[in-house]
C-alpha cells in the first residue's frame, strides 16, 4: 500500500482504561477511536494505541475487492428484506443498514474455528461466515423461530432477549479453555455481540465478570450505533463503552465501526490473543443505526433529520470505493459487477423467501422436548382429531 | 364526556389522569418518554410531564422494578412498563423476593404501590418473545395482585385504580386488543368505579359460564354470539381480577348454569384455568353438570408467528368446549 | 451393595457416579468446590474430579445458568447448584426465555441437558428465601422437565438419570429429608431404573389416594399410618415428576379409590394441586365422591421461622382433609 | 493531633480508573489503600489520593473515644449474638467480627439525613444510626422477617438476596435527586451496602449503571471480607473491587476497612460530593470477616488458620485502643469502663432476646397486602376454625 503513516487517522486512542483523550479534530468522537479508513478513503497504515498494540491490515488487492464486495451485497440483502417486510412477506425486519462495516469487519475477522454469538441484527456478519443469508428469514417471516445449528455454522441461533447471548457465548468459551483449545494460534476464540443497549443488562456485566474470572476467549463485541430503539447513548452510560472493560480487568478498545479495515483489524487481533490464552477484551465499534431499529419502528419520533445526514457522510461502503477508485485496485466496470450480483443475490433470496412453505400448523407441537412428552403428544393428538372434525366443512 | 377511543388510548388517558392526580405518580420504562412506548401507551406524557415523571430508563428491566422500589420506599408511585410480556423476567426476582414481600417482611411498614404494566398475549405475527401470556406466574406469588382490563372503558379506570392502589398491581394489557374501540367516559369518577378486584358479568346467559380474561373476553362473546344463534345462551364472565380471584361472582354463575368453560392464551397446564377448575369444582361439586373443561394454550413454547392461530384459542374451540360439556 | 445412607449422601453418591460416567458432566454453583456446598452435597467431589469438573462460580445465578447454557452448546452436560429456592430468581430469566426454549427454537438443533438442581422447602427454621417451594413456576413452563426426589433410594437413581436425560430438568431436593436415611443400591444400574417421569404408589391402599412430592411424602405416609389405625387405608402415590405430570399413574388410583387429597408446601393458589385437581376432575368426574381436596402452604409469604409449622401441611392437616373428603 | 505527615500511612492510591501502582510494603493490598491509622496505631495525618483528593479526620477526643467505645460495643453485642445462636435462642447469626471498623466508620459518616441501605451483617451500622440494637434480632430468631421502618430509622430493612438492594438505593437516590435534595451541603445521600460477593450479580451492576446514568447521590460501599462463604476473592475478580466503578464514569477507591478513621473520612466525604450533586461513587473497604460465614458454616473447610491469624493483627478496634493510649486520650479506666457498659448492654439485650415472645400463629396472614384480600382472609377464617377444632385436645 502507497500510504504513508498518516497522523488524521491516528486519533488518540486511551490506555484501556486510561483517561480519554481530547480528539484532535475529525469524525472521531470523544476519547477517539482506531480508524484505518477515513471516511473520503485515506488509508492510514497503522494506529497504535496508547496500551502500545499497533494495527493494521495487509490486504491484498483480492481481498480489497471482496470485502468491497461483502459489504454492498449485505446492504443489497438487506434493502431486500426492507422491502419484503414493506410488502408485508416478513413479519418484522431488524435492519443493518449503516452497520455493515462493523459487521463484515468483525465477520471477516473471525477464523474458521471461531464461534459467534449474535443478536437479531447479525445478518452481514452471518453472510461472512458463508452461510446462506436466507437462514434468518424463516424468524423474520413467522415461519420458525430461528432454527439452524449452531455448531455446524459455528454462528448461534439470534437471540433476541437482550444480553442474554452473552453469557452464552462466555460459557462456550470456557468450555474451549476446558477443552484445552487454546494457548496457540490455532486455538479456537467466540464473539458475542451486542449492541449499546445491552450493555445495561446484568446478564452482559455478568458475562464481563466472569470472563475476567475464568479468563475466557472471548471478544465481547459490542456495536454502537447509538440508540437502544429510541433511547440514546446517554440513557445507557456517561463514558464511553469500551472504558467498562477496564473495571473488569480486561481490555476495552474503541474502532470506528464504520471502518472495516479497523474494525477487521482491531477485531482480528482481539480473536487472536483470546486464542492465545490471553483472555476476553472488549471492542466498542462506534457506529449508526442509519435505518429505524425494526420496521416497527418511527424514528423520526425520536431523532432529527440532520443527524442522520451527518452520518451519511461517513458511510462504511462509499469510503471503502472512494479508496478502491483512487488506489486503482478495482474500476466502474468492477463496481457495476458487484452492484448487479449483489441484485442478483438478492432477487434469488426474495424468490425463495417468497417459497417459504408455511409450517403446517401440527408441527408447532414438534421439538418441545428432545425425548417428548405424554402431555405434548396428547394435545398433538387432541389437535389431529379436532382438526380432522372439520375435514369437509369450511374450516 | 364520553368518547369511543382505543383501549391503547384509554390506557394513555387513564395515565395521564394518574400523572395530573397525584405528584408523586412517575411511569418509567424503556422508550416510554420522548417514543411514547412501542405501543403509545404514554404518547404524549413526557412532554407535558417532563423527564422526572416519564422516564427512559436504561435497558435493563432489573434495574427498572430495583429502582421502582427504591423510589416507592421514599414515597413515589412507580408505574413501570415492561416493553413485551416475554421481557419481564430479568426483572422476575424484583418482583418476587421483593415487590411481592416488602410490605410482609417489614411488618407492614413500607407500602410499595408500583404498578407494573406489560402488554401480554399473541395475536400480532411477532417473533418469539413478543406473545407470552405469563399472568400465571404472577398470580401464584402471594403479596402481588394481578390485574387484566379487556377493553377500552376498563382499560381507562382500572389503571387509574392500579395507580391510587397500595397493593403492588401487575397489570396486564390485551396488547391485540390495543386498537379495539370502545366508549369511555372520560370524566368517570374514580370513587364510583367498579371495584378493581371485581368479576363482572358481560353477558349474562343460563346455560353454561364461560370466564375469559384480557384477550379471550372479546373471543368468549363471539363465542356466545355464536352460540345464541345455535340457541344456547352462554354467560361470559371477564374475570377481570387475577389475583386475588373474585369467585363470589364465579360460584353465583357456575352454581346457576352447572358449566363452566375456563378460555385464556396461556398454556393450560397451571394457567388459571387450573386454578379456577379446582376452585370451582370444590364449591359447586353438587350443581356441575360436567367438569370444568379449559379451552388454553398448547403446553408448548409459543410457536412462530404463521402458526400462532392455531394455537390460540379461538371461537370454534369455545365451543367446542361447550358442546364437549353439553356432552358429558 | 446395598447401603443405608441420607438423602444428601445419596445425591452426592449420584453426582459422583454421573461425574465418572461421563466426562463432559460438570457441576457448577456458589460453594460447590472446597465447601462441596452449604448442604455438602457435592462434598468431595472437586477434589476427587478436579476445579474444571466441579466448578465454584462467582455469586450471579443467571451467570450460572447462562454460561451453562453455553457450555451445554459445547457439548457439556452442566449439572448447576442453585444454594436455595429463594435464589433461583435472578436465574429465571435465562431459565425460562433460554433453557426451556432453544431445543424448540432451534428446530431441535440444539439440545440442553442441562439439570438445575434446587433444595426447596421449609421446616428448617431458616429465615426468608430459605424454605420456598416455586416449583410450580417451572412446571407452568413448556420445554422444562421437573422432578422432585422423596427418598434415599430416588435420589441416587433420579439425579443420576436427570444427567443423563437431554431434557433440561428442574431437580427440587427436599431440603429438610437431606438427613433421613434409606437404603440405597449403589450398584444400580441406570437402565433398569424406575423411568424417571413416572410416579409409584409408595403404599397402596383402597379408601382415598393422597398425592405429594418432595419433603410431603413423608408426611403423607405418616398420615397414612395414623388414618390405617383408625381403619382407613390410603393409598399414597409419590409424583417424582412434577412435569410432565405421570396421570395414568393418578387416574387409575382415583378411579379405584374415589377420592384424591394432594399435599405441598407451595401456596395452594396455581399450586401443583390446582393442576392436579382440575385434570383428575375432567378424567375421573364420575368416579369421583368428593372433589379433590388440597393440603397446601397458605397463599402468603413464607412466614418467620416460628411459625413455620403451622404453615407447613402436616399429618394432622392430612387426616382433615381425608375427613372433609369422607364427609362430603 | 500531634502526628505529622507519615509517608508510611500514605500508600500510594491509584486515580480512579488508573493502573495500579506498586505497593511500598506494609499491610496494604497491591495497589494501595487509603490508611489514617495504622495497625499499631499510628496516625497518618492526611492521605493524598492520585485524583488529588486529600482524606483526613479532625476529631475531638471526646469523638474518637465514642468511636472507640462504638467499635467495642458493636463486637461485644456481636459477640452476644454469636453465643445465643449457639445456645439455641437464635436461628442463625451473620457476625461482623472484623468488620467493626468499616461499619462503626462508615455509618458514623453519614450524616442524620442520609437513607442507608444495609445487607444481612450491618449490625454495626444498625448501631451507629442510634438504632436499638435488637431490632434486627427478629429476623435471626425467626419471629419475624426483619419488621422496621426504613424510613423512620433512615435504615432500610436487612436484605438477603444479594446485591437486590443496591437498585433500591440507587432509586431512592434518584428520589432524592426529583425532591430536589441535592445540590447543598444539607442535601441528602444514600449509602448502598453489599459484599465483595455481591460484585458478580447482575443487580449490583445494573445500579452502577443507573447511577451513572442518573447521577445518583450515593455511594456504594462494599465491604470487601476477602470472601463469599467458601469463596475467596478471585471468584469474583481478577482486578480490585474499587476498579469496577471506572467503567460506568464514576470513582472507586479502596479504603483500609479495618481503620475506622479512613472508612469514616473517605465515606464522608463521597456523601458530602453525592448530596452536593457530584453523583456516585464506589468504596471498597478492604477487610476480613474473622468468623464464620454466619453460624452455619464452617470455615475450616476453605480457609487456614495461619491467613485468619495474619488477619488478627490489623484487627480494627486493637490499633484505636493502641492510638488512643499512646495519645493519652483514654487510659485503662475509661478501657473497663467501655468493656463493662458493652457487656451491660450484651446482657440487658440477651434478657430481651429471650424474653421476645413467639409470634401468634395467626399472625403470619396480616400484612400480606395493604389492602387485604379476600383469598388471605378466607385461609386466616379457616386456620381459626381448624385451629379451634382443636381446643380441649392436645394439640
Ligand atoms: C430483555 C429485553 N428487554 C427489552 C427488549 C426489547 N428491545 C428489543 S431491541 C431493544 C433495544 C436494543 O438496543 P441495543 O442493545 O442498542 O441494540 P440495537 O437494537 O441498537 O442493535 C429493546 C429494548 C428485549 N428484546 N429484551
Ligand atoms: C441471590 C443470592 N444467591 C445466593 C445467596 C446465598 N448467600 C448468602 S450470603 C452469600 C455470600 C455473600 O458474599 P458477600 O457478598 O461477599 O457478602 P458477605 O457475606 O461476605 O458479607 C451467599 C452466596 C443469596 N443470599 N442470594
Ligand atoms: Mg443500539
Ligand atoms: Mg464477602
Amino acid at each position: 500500500m502507497a500510504n504513508g503513516e498518516r497522523e488524521a487517522g491516528a486519533v488518540p486512542l486511551p490506555a484501556p482504561g486510561g483517561a480519554e483523550h481530547p480528539t484532535p479534530g475529525g469524525d472521531a468522537p470523544a476519547g477517539g477511536f482506531v480508524q484505518l479508513l477515513t471516511p473520503d478513503g485515506e488509508r492510514v497504515d497503522s494506529v497504535t494505541t496508547a496500551d502500545g498494540m499497533t494495527y493494521s491490515v495487509d490486504f491484498t488487492d483480492e481481498e480489497y475487492r471482496k470485502l468491497y464486495a461483502d459489504l454492498v451485497t449485505v446492504r443489497r440483502l438487506d434493502a431486500e428484506a426492507t422491502a419484503l417486510q414493506r410488502q408485508g412477506e416478513l413479519g418484522i425486519w431488524a435492519s443493518l443498514l449503516g452497520q455493515e462495516a462493523a459487521q463484515v469487519g468483525s465477520g471477516h475477522a473471525l477464523r474458521k474455528q471461531d464461534m459467534a454469538f449474535p443478536t437479531y441484527r447479525e445478518h452481514g456478519v452471518l453472510y461472512t461466515r458463508g452461510i446462506d443469508p436466507i437462514m434468518p428469514f424463516g424468524l423474520f417471516r413467522g415461519v420458525d423461530q430461528g432454527g439452524w445449528d449452531p455448531n455446524e455454522y459455528k454462528f448461534n441461533t439470534y437471540t433476541i432477549v437482550i444480553g442474554s447471548q452473552t453469557l452464552h457465548a462466555t460459557g462456550y468459551a470456557m468450555g474451549i479453555t476446558m477443552d484445552g483449545k487454546t494457548g496457540s494460534p490455532d486455538g479456537e476464540a467466540v464473539i458475542a455481540y451486542f449492541g449499546d443497549g445491552a450493555t445495561s443488562q446484568g446478564d452482559v456485566n455478568e458475562a464481563f465478570v466472569w470472563s475476567g474470572v475464568f479468563n475466557a476467549p472471548i471478544v465481547f463485541f459490542c456495536q454502537n450505533n447509538q440508540y437502544a430503539i429510541s433511547e440514546p447513548l446517554e440513557r445507557q452510560t456517561r463514558i464511553p463503552l469500551y472504558r467498562r472493560a477496564a473495571g473488569y480487568g480486561f481490555p476495552g478498545i474503541r474502532i470506528d465501526g464504520n471502518d472495516v479495515l479497523a474494525t477487521y483489524a482491531v477485531t482480528r487481533a482481539a480473536l487472536d490473543q483470546a486464542r492465545n490464552g490471553q483472555g476476553p477484551s472488549l471492542i466498542e465499534a462506534y457506529t449508526y443505526r442509519m435505518g429505524a431499529h425494526t420496521s416497527s419502528d418511527d424514528p423520526t419520533r425520536y431523532r432529527i433529520a440532520s443527524e442522520v445526514e451527518s452520518w451519511k457522510a461517513k458511510d462504511p461502503i462509499a469510503r471503502v470505493k472512494a479508496f478502491l477508485a483512487k488506489q486503482q485496485i478495482a474500476d466502474d466496470t468492477f463496481f457495476a459487477e458487484i452492484d448487479e450480483s449483489a441484485k442478483k443475490l438478492a432477487l434469488d433470496l426474495r424468490e425463495r423467501v417468497l417459497a417459504m412453505p408455511d409450517p403446517q400448523p401440527v408441527t408447532m407441537f414438534d421439538n418441545v422436548y428432545p425425548h417428548g412428552s405424554p402431555e405434548v403428544d396428547g394435545q398433538r393428538a387432541e389437535f389431529e382429531r379436532y382438526h380432522a372434525s372439520f375435514e369437509g366443512s369450511d374450516h | 364526556m364520553v368518547e369511543t377511543i382505543t383501549l391503547g388510548k384509554s390506557l394513555n388517558h387513564g395515565l395521564r389522569r394518574a400523572l395530573e392526580d397525584d405528584a408523586k405518580v412517575v411511569i418509567m420504562g424503556e422508550d416510554v418518554g420522548k417514543l411514547g412506548g412501542v405501543f403509545r401507551i404514554t404518547d404524549g406524557l413526557q412532554k407535558d410531564f417532563g423527564e422526572d415523571r416519564v422516564i427512559d430508563t436504561p435497558l435493563a428491566e432489573s434495574g427498572i422494578v430495583g429502582t421502582a422500589i427504591g423510589l416507592a420506599i421514599r414515597g413515589y408511585r412507580p408505574v413501570c412498563e415492561i416493553q413485551f410480556d416475554g421481557f419481564v423476567f430479568p426483572a422476575y426476582n424484583q418482583i418476587v423476593a421483593q415487590v411481592a414481600k416488602m410490605f410482609y417482611r417489614s411488618l407492614g411498614n413500607v407500602r410499595l404501590p408500583i404498578v407494573i404494566r406489560i402488554p401480554f398475549g399473541g395475536g400480532i405475527g411477532a417473533v418469539e418473545h413478543h406473545s407470552e401470556s405469563p399472568e400465571a406466574l404472577f398470580a401464584h406469588i402471594p403479596g402481588l395482585k394481578v390485574v387484566s382490563c379487556a377493553n377500552s372503558a376498563d382499560a381507562f379506570m382500572m389503571i387509574r385504580q392500579a395507580v391510587v392502589s397500595d397493593d403492588p398491581v401487575i397489570f396486564f394489557e390485551p396488547k391485540r386488543r390495543y386498537w379495539e374501540k370502545g366508549e369511555v367516559d372520560l370524566d368517570a369518577d374514580l370513587g364510583q368505579a367498579f371495584p378493581l378486584h371485581k368479576a363482572r358479568i358481560t353477558r349474562a346467559g343460563t346455560d353454561a359460564t364461560v370466564l375469559a380474561y384480557g384477550p379471550m373476553v372479546r373471543t368468549a362473546l363471539d363465542a356466545a354470539s355464536a352460540a345464541a344463534e345455535d340457541g344456547r345462551n352462554l354467560e361470559v364472565i371477564d374475570l377481570r381480577t387475577l389475583s386475588p380471584l373474585d369467585m363470589e361472582t364465579v360460584y353465583a354463575s357456575v352454581k346457576r348454569t352447572g358449566r363452566a368453560v375456563v378460555v385464556h392464551e396461556a398454556p393450560g397446564n397451571l394457567g388459571l384455568g387450573a386454578e379456577l377448575a379446582a376452585r370451582i369444582t370444590e364449591e359447586c361439586f353438587y350443581s356441575l353438570e360436567a367438569p370444568v373443561l379449559r379451552v388454553t394454550g398448547y403446553d408448548i413454547p409459543y410457536p412462530a408467528a404463521r402458526v400462532e392461530e392455531d394455537y390460540l384459542p379461538d371461537l370454534d374451540r369455545v365451543l367446542d368446549a361447550v358442546d364437549r360439556s353439553f356432552g358429558w
